[in-house]
């Protein structure tokens, strides 16, 4: 779309770059609002009908689909409280830091093939880092709200979450060894085919260690049962007790969108990916290379295959938050130090040995070897052609480098030939 | 079968098997039971699986050389079986004595008994230390009299193991040694020493069975002293008691003055002849080479095992004409050796290094006359008598006191005629002293103590005079019989609580199994007998003994009084022995206290003394077939010892008579008739004078009033060391110390003054120059370290400050001075 | 993240629209945003007086680093610094709260003699330190810009004690072990041992009576035993920042 | 002090008048590191604050870490210039570690000395002074 505005429209350069990443930046905050509204909805209509009611039935007609942007605007209208004696600054700024945490996470996750804001190298560790951060702002609203259940309740979501990242951790690890790679494109790649290419099948440590991971996921984003950061019972609303209007809306924001990352993010990792349980476009021969029309709606059905796949990780979380009563902060810590962790180091080293057992897979044409190359530094002394920084022709090597286009850093390329935004051109 | 390799294992096993007792008790002794009690049974335990072990290979030796009646021509078969073995040991790296000399050599010598060689085994454990020709290793040499010795010395110490279980049990409990008085007057009271005792019994063991086992000179030194520590150990158990101290101190002191001699032979040998070890060792060179050991060095087999001054004594007397030689053909070292070598013969016959010989005899003599308790240093034994009884039966009758003898024996092959008189002469001197004294002794311990000094005198004499086998006979019969008796005494000594025979009398009745078997004893130490038929085992030892002194007279006349010697040794013993028995079983009791309270021993304490006396009984019988001691012990004669040796050298001419000359009917005859005599009319003496009552001991003693005084004054042996021995080392001491103390500490103080003095000034300087400068620096330090104190405010961002600064300063600096290196 | 700040940079290339600049060199422009947030959070941290405010600008200034690091293409480093640094900085606010969220420890004064001499300081060793920075031509000179390959890989190798980064002629790079495996475990087992020096560091100490420390800080304060300490901070927590 | 008078101007306009369109080089990025080291130490200086003086301690170490990226790093090495090459990231690493567990330690003893002297005051933590 870049070069396309260049040359069509004629713009200056920048402005096309600036352009083009604006649009980009704007999908991804669609896919996060949208997808915040219609959870709410969804996730409304769910607990109705888990306790036996209707839920929301008349805004919008039918179902009251219109429900959550109905409380939007509500939300919008609200006056914006500040207690006094908060520390002022800090108090407006946690929402945003909570949403934009949980929003720049996003800039790293494929939603198919190309369909990648950065593509990282390191993208699975910069998913994990970034949605560490979300709670920072959580606490930084706990302490700026200058009330103890706001107090009170950022100090345990601190506590558990800063927990957390370490079974999680652990789970993530399992996948990148199996595909030798950190590169969430590379790791999804390697388990297209057919469904038991999914490392959720590849052997039965990855099986066990993929619910461990579920598990971790629902607590780092602090969902019941292990919402103990709002526990209503207990702590008025915990970390936003105080906060009303649409900075509590973007702490909603926030949580939702990591909801639907952390799903997302395991079904890359576990799940395929953007890949079908069949490789329908492969056994079409509609894969790369054949004209980019055809590729580019392979891709399109890849990101719904992800969509969808996250959309059901998302309910399995409503499922569990309305089916589950919520534990006791010692409760929570147990389950992460005296059974996530300890299970997850089990399941790694398991999976390495199975690795070490069956580098071909099990069973044979069917399953394919997990990581078969390894990006090529192990081919002897050129594998690394580029000892020291040179252009260097990588498989995951960026190809606007391969290609020698003007030597132009990482992210400036990557925007010009991997962006979302081909889908306008 | 192969003996080479399983005899010295398994009297190897034996030998240390009583070191794992005194190990395990000397650790563990006082945790084993109440008071340590089974430290008794560990102890027992271990001798007795020696026990086991020696008779094992006693039983193997038999099957592989068996006892045959030694008629003088059978021998060379004997030496074809001995051939036999020979070879199949040398397979096994053993040496036998046949290794150097062939065997076609014995089968040409094979009707001569000067080619008779021992069946020997001899091998090396482990090598402590080698340094030029000096080997010192833990090595073996096990011939028929070592497998003898191991099975009369365990079986013994078994015995006497059990026995002591028993007559020890005084310390089983705290113990009130009424014979020490305490400054208050009061008597010590003391835990008891139960483990303590095994522990230096099992100790004992050891050493003992090292010193039969050894195969080498230095070996069998060390064990020496380690059987003499064990006996100062033994003696001096009481060591509370004022006398026990002593006498284990003065045991030791006079044993060293004969260990002083036996280094004197020790170095003599080793100098000259560079080896220690008895049979010949592998050579440092090739395998299957050996190197000479002492017997094959003075015993040649070229020479028909003939004794000669070795080549290394003859040249080391000769060292000047050596060295001479050597230099002049410096040059062609060769020719030099063969100049030497075929000049050594000359030398020898003119004499070169027979004193050198014949030192090392004598001195290697002094050591046994030390152990064995001979004639000048014969004084400790009965001293040695306050240690415990089973330690006088087994340690100082028995074994220790044997292994003078034994060592004479081993050593035998070694020594010349003159060597050999003076062996006999200080045994028959020894023999007679002794017996004389125990005719007056009225403690009965004593009085056994010296029937074995004399006893050990008969031996030695007979050694002396060549009866080779007939003096390690009499060791071995008299270790039964001695032991028995001590036993016995012990048993009566137990149930009277006192030593004085005079006290006693008439204990027949009370304790007869006591009484019968210390019967036996005294008739087997007086050779009784029916002559000619059979008699008790001391009957054939004594005959032998007196055969031979008898050849040996006939064969020297001048030195006939040995055999008169022997013979009047025989009548003293016969007379105190039965005197002995007499005063303390027959007549009536002499004090009724004592007699109604004694009683007849534990079992524990009987039934060594029966099995002992069975073998006092039987242990010198010769067996239809020829199955006995005697032709055991011939089986270990040393090469070339049966064989009539002559020579003159320091006292004339002298010949020592071929032993089995001596089984001649003339001399056989006469000696066992003049044995029987004598016995018999010292037994009717003493029954005379003590059954009777026909003449009163007391009227006699009147009548010789000095020679009586003389006597019970034990010839004022005591009195006379006292006098040319302590009294001028006190002199001396005390000249000494008056030097010290006048001349030597006054010249001393003299100088300590001035340097006292001198320090004095010294410290002066010091204190008020040098500490001054110090302490001044010291102040300027103290005071600095006061100012920059304040620096150190505790202060954390004050240090930063100061780190940064610094670091600009740093910068700024380097960055003027190295400006083109920064520029890069 | 980026893309945020690239949404937050349009007003900004805006004025560069008027400046005669043919190409706007983006990651120019991106590191001069990660760098003025990075340097701005830092004097800000400095500046701060309130701890909770110092340890938040902290945060923002090593985000904004690592940004930094992404951009000069070391990405494992940058993910690392957000990971660890940011993280371990979080614990430190929370504890930072739960110490001294109480009235008199939110802000210590600083005498300013105090700020003035650490500003001219400070100011020195600035001036030192960009001089050398600039002293040196080569690093002077506007970079090659090569693209790098991607470093993760080649990190876990050298981790592992591999240097595929560093092919020696003819071996393979298996076996050219110039690599970091001895500092590696080195590091972790330091690390577990610093958690749990730490943990026996802070863990709550139950005294019966006073020690001598005690009443030396007594001088300055009350003795406050381990339980009161947690009262206190507690009573803290419920009185918030003010 | 001629030094900087040296240093400064005449490398620094040339250095900022281009940096629109040309790539950044090390040298920008030591500015960087040296002004956090700056704030760093004066961070350290200045703060009575303990919680205060690790923050400072933190930057100091980021601010090394921003050298030692740069001097690693391929996109910024004008020619000429020698490289750290991976080894530089692989310090810039085990510094991030050691940061965290200093953080950790440090974060200890502050907790004990507040148990012990009921205030974070390391201006009060003098026990030690001369």
């Amino acid at each position: 779309m870049a070069d396309f505005l260049i040359n069509a429209v004629g713009l200056p350069e920048w402005l096309a770059w600036t352009i083009t990443a604006l649009v980009a930046a704007a999908l991804i905050l669609n896919v996060i609002a949208g997808g915040a509204l219609v959870f709410i909805w969804a996730e409304r209509k769910i607990a109705a009908r888990i306790q036996d009611r209707l839920g929301p039935t008349r805004t919008g007609g039918r179902f009251g689909w219109l429900q959550s942007l109905a409380d939007g605007i509500k939300l919008l209208a609200k006056e914006d409280l500040m207690p006094e004696g908060a520390d002022g600054m800090l108090f407006k700024l946690a929402p945003y830091i909570s949403f934009c945490a949980s929003f720049c996470a996003f800039i790293a996750l494929p939603f198919a093939f190309d369909f990648v804001g950065q593509r990282l190298n390191v993208g699975v560790f910069f998913v994990v880092a970034v949605l560490g951060l979300e709670v920072f702002g959580v606490i930084l609203a706990g302490y700026a709200s200058a009330s103890k259940w706001s107090l009170f309740g950022s100090m345990r979501e601190a506590a558990q979450v800063v927990s957390y990242e370490v079974p999680l951790g652990m789970c993530v690890v399992v996948p990148v060894m199996l595909a030798g790679s950190m590169d969430l494109v590379t790791i999804a790649e390697k388990q297209s085919g057919w469904l038991s290419n999914w490392y959720l099948f590849h052997d039965p440590f990855t099986f066990v260690i993929f619910w461990v991971y579920v598990t971790c996921a629902v607590a780092s984003v602090n969902r019941a049962p292990f919402d103990l950061a709002e526990a209503e019972s207990e702590l008025v609303a915990g970390f936003h007790t105080e906060y009303s209007g649409l900075r509590w809306s973007f702490f909603f924001m926030a949580e939702y969108g990591s909801m639907f990352l952390v799903s997302a993010l395991a079904a890359v990792l576990f799940l395929g990916g953007w890949n079908g349980p069949i490789p329908v476009a492969t056994l079409l021969g509609l894969s790369e290379g054949t004209g980019d029309t055809a590729n580019y709606f392979v891709r399109l059905i890849g990101c719904g295959n992800l969509l969808l796949k996250a959309t059901l990780g998302v309910l399995l979380m409503m499922w569990v938050r309305w089916t589950l009563p919520r534990l006791r902060i010692d409760q929570v810590m147990t389950t992460c130090l005296k059974y996530c962790t300890p299970i997850a180091a089990a399941m790694f080293a398991g999976a390495m040995l199975w690795q070490l057992a069956f580098p071909g897979g099990v069973v044979r044409g069917i399953s394919r070897p997990a990581g078969e190359i390894r990006e090529g530094w192990l081919e002897g002394p050129g594998g690394l052609s580029a000892g020291r920084g040179a252009v260097g022709a990588k498989p995951t090597a960026l190809p606007s480098a391969a290609t020698g286009t003007p030597v132009v850093p990482t992210l400036e390329s990557s925007i010009e030939t991997r962006d979302v935004v081909k889908v306008g051109s | 079968m192969d003996l080479a390799s399983q005899l010295p294992m398994l009297l190897g096993l034996a030998w240390l098997a009583p070191l794992v007792s005194f190990v395990a008790i000397l650790f563990f002794g006082p945790r084993m039971g109440h008071h340590g009690k089974n430290a008794a049974w560990v102890a027992t335990a271990a001798i007795v699986t020696s026990l086991g072990l020696s008779l094992a290979a006693f039983g193997t030796w038999l099957t592989a050389h068996p006892v045959t009646a030694v008629s003088h021509d059978s021998h060379g078969a004997a030496v074809d079986g001995h051939a036999a073995d020979s070879h199949d040991a040398q397979e096994h790296e053993s040496h036998e004595h046949e290794a150097n000399a062939g065997h076609g050599d014995h089968a040409d010598h094979g009707g001569q008994h000067a080619a008779v060689v021992p069946a020997a085994y001899s091998g090396d454990w482990y090598t402590l230390y080698q340094g030029g020709s000096l080997r010192l290793s833990i090595g073996w040499y096990i011939d028929a009299l070592t497998v003898m010795m191991f099975v009369v010395v365990t079986f013994i110490a078994t015995c006497i193991h059990v026995y002591a279980s028993g007559y020890m049990h005084d310390e089983l409990h705290d113990v009130t040694d009424h014979e020490v008085h305490l400054s208050d007057g009061g008597h010590l009271h003391r835990p008891g020493r139960f483990p303590r005792f095994f522990q230096a019994l099992s100790l004992f063991c050891f050493s003992m069975l090292g010193i039969l086992i050894a195969g080498n000179l230095a070996m069998v030194f060390i064990f020496w002293e380690l059987v003499g520590i064990c006996s100062w150990f033994l003696i001096g158990f009481y060591f509370e008691r004022k006398s026990a101290s002593t006498a284990a101190n003065k045991a030791f002191i006079v044993n060293r003055v004969g260990d002083f001699g036996m280094l004197i032979g020790l170095m003599a040998l080793w100098g000259a002849l560079g080896t220690l070890h008895f049979a010949d060792t592998p050579a440092a060179g090739p395998a299957g080479q050996t190197a000479p050991g002492l017997f094959s060095l003075v015993r040649p087999a070229e020479s028909g095992h003939a004794l000669q001054v070795p080549d290394g004594m003859v040249k080391f007397a000769n060292a000047s004409e050596v060295s001479r030689i050597a230099v002049e053909n410096a040059s062609r070292p060769g020719d030099g050796a063969n100049e030497i070598a075929s000049r050594i013969r000359d030398w020898r016959s003119q004499g070169y290094g027979r004193w050198l010989l014949f030192i090392a005899g004598v001195g290697i003599f002094c050591g046994c006359v030390g152990k064995s308790a001979q004639f000048p240093l014969f004084v400790w034994l009965p001293d040695a008598m306050e240690g415990p009884t089973p330690v006088s039966a087994l340690v100082h009758s028995a074994t220790m006191v044997a292994a003078g003898v034994y060592l004479v024996g081993r050593f035998y092959p070694v020594l010349t005629p003159d060597v050999l008189l003076v062996i006999a002469v200080i045994g028959g001197i020894t023999l007679f002293i002794a017996a004389t004294i125990a005719l007056v002794a009225n403690d009965i311990k004593r009085v056994l103590a010296y029937s074995t000094v004399s006893q050990l005198g008969y031996m030695m004499l007979a050694l002396g005079v060549g009866g080779w086998s007939a003096g390690l006979f009499h060791l071995v019969t008299h270790a039964f019989f001695k032991s028995l008796l001590f036993l016995c005494s012990g048993s009566v000594i137990h149930a009277c609580h006192t030593n004085d025979m005079r006290k006693m009398g008439g204990l027949a009745r009370v304790m007869p199994w006591t009484a019968g078997t210390m019967l036996v004893g005294c008739l087997a130490i007086i050779g009784a007998g029916i002559p000619f038929v059979i008699g008790l085992s001391g009957y054939y030892s004594k005959d032998a003994i007196l055969a031979q002194a008898l050849s040996y007279s006939q064969a020297n006349p001048s030195w006939s009084i040995l055999f008169y010697a022997v013979a009047g040794g025989a009548f003293l013993t016969a007379f105190y022995m039965f005197r002995l028995w007499f005063m303390t079983f027959a007549g009536t009791p002499r004090d009724h206290h004592i007699a109604d309270h004694a009683h007849e021993s534990p079992n524990v304490m009987v039934v060594p003394l029966v099995a002992l006396s069975v073998l006092a009984i039987v242990a010198g019988w010769t067996l239809p077939g020829g199955f006995g001691l005697a032709n055991l012990l011939e089986q270990a004669r040393p090469a070339g010892t049966a064989a009539t040796m002559s020579d003159s050298f320091l006292f004339g001419n002298l010949t020592v008579p071929a032993e089995h000359l001596s089984h001649e009917g003339a001399i056989h005859v006469t000696a066992t008739l003049t044995a029987f005599t004598t016995a018999a009319a010292g037994v009717l003496l003493a029954a005379m004078m003590y059954l009777w009552r026909i003449i009163s001991p007391e009227m006699v003693a009147s009548v010789f009033r000095p020679i009586y005084s003389f006597l019970a004054n034990r010839w004022y042996f005591d009195e006379l060391y006292n006098a040319i021995f302590v009294r001028p080392v006190f002199a001396v001491a005390s000249l000494a110390s008056g030097t010290d103390r006048g001349v030597i500490d006054r010249l001393i103080d003299g100088i300590a003054w001035s340097a006292r003095q001198l320090a004095g000034f010294d410290a002066w300087i010091d204190r008020n120059l040098v500490d001054g400068l110090v302490n001044a620096t010291a102040t300027a330090t103290w005071n600095a370290g006061l100012e920059l104190k304040k620096l150190q405010t505790g202060r954390l961002r004050q240090y930063v400050m100061f780190i940064v600064i610094g670091t600009v300063a740093l910068f700024v600096l380097a960055s003027m001075l190295f400006r083109a290196a920064l520029a890069g | 993240m980026i893309m945020s700040l690239l949404a937050s940079a349009l007003p900004m290339s805006g004025l560069l629209a008027a400046l005669p600049v043919a190409a706007v060199n983006w990651h120019s422009v991106l590191f001069l945003l990660f760098a003025a947030v990075a340097c701005a959070c830092a004097v800000a941290v400095v500046l701060a007086d309130n701890v909770v405010r110092m340890a938040f600008y902290l945060v923002l200034s090593l985000a904004a680093t690592a940004g930094l690091f992404f951009l000069a293409g070391a990405e494992f480093v940058g993910a690392m610094q957000l990971m660890i640094y940011v993280g371990g900085t979080l614990v430190l606010l929370v504890f930072g709260v739960m110490l001294t969220a109480q009235a008199p420890f939110v802000a210590i004064k600083t005498s300013t003699g105090d700020r003035v001499l650490a500003g001219m300081v400070g100011a020195a060793l600035l001036a030192v330190l960009l001089q050398a920075a600039f002293r040196v031509e080569p690093w002077r000179r506007p970079a090659m810009a090569a693209v790098a390959a991607p470093a993760a890989t080649p990190i876990g190798m050298a981790l592992l004690g591999v240097r595929v980064d560093e092919p020696v002629a003819g071996a393979p790079p298996a076996a050219v072990r110039s690599g970091y495996l001895l500092p590696f475990e080195i590091v972790s087992v330091h690390l577990l041992v610093v958690l749990v020096g730490a943990a026996y560091l802070a863990r709550a100490k139950r005294r019966r009576t006073p020690r001598a420390i005690d009443v030396a800080a007594s001088s300055v304060g009350p003795v406050v035993t381990a339980r009161e300490a947690a009262r206190s901070s507690a009573s803290a927590l419920v009185s918030g920042g003010q | 002090m001629n030094l900087l008078s040296a240093g400064l101007p005449s490398t620094a306009i040339p250095l900022f008048a281009g940096l629109l369109d040309a790539p950044v080089g090390v040298a920008h990025y030591l500015v960087v590191g040296a002004i956090l080291f700056t704030s760093g130490v004066v961070c350290m200086a200045l703060k009575r604050n303990a919680l205060g003086v690790l923050m400072g301690i933190e930057l100091v170490l980021n601010g090394a870490n921003v050298n030692f990226v740069a001097f690693s790093s391929p996109y910024l090495r004008g020619e000429g210039a020698a490289s750290l090459g991976l080894d530089g990231q692989l310090i810039a690493l085990f510094v991030i570690l050691l940061a965290a567990a200093e953080a950790a330690v440090a974060l200890a003893i502050t907790l004990n000395f507040y148990n012990n002297h009921a205030t974070v005051d390391i201006d009060q933590a003098d026990d030690l002074k001369g």
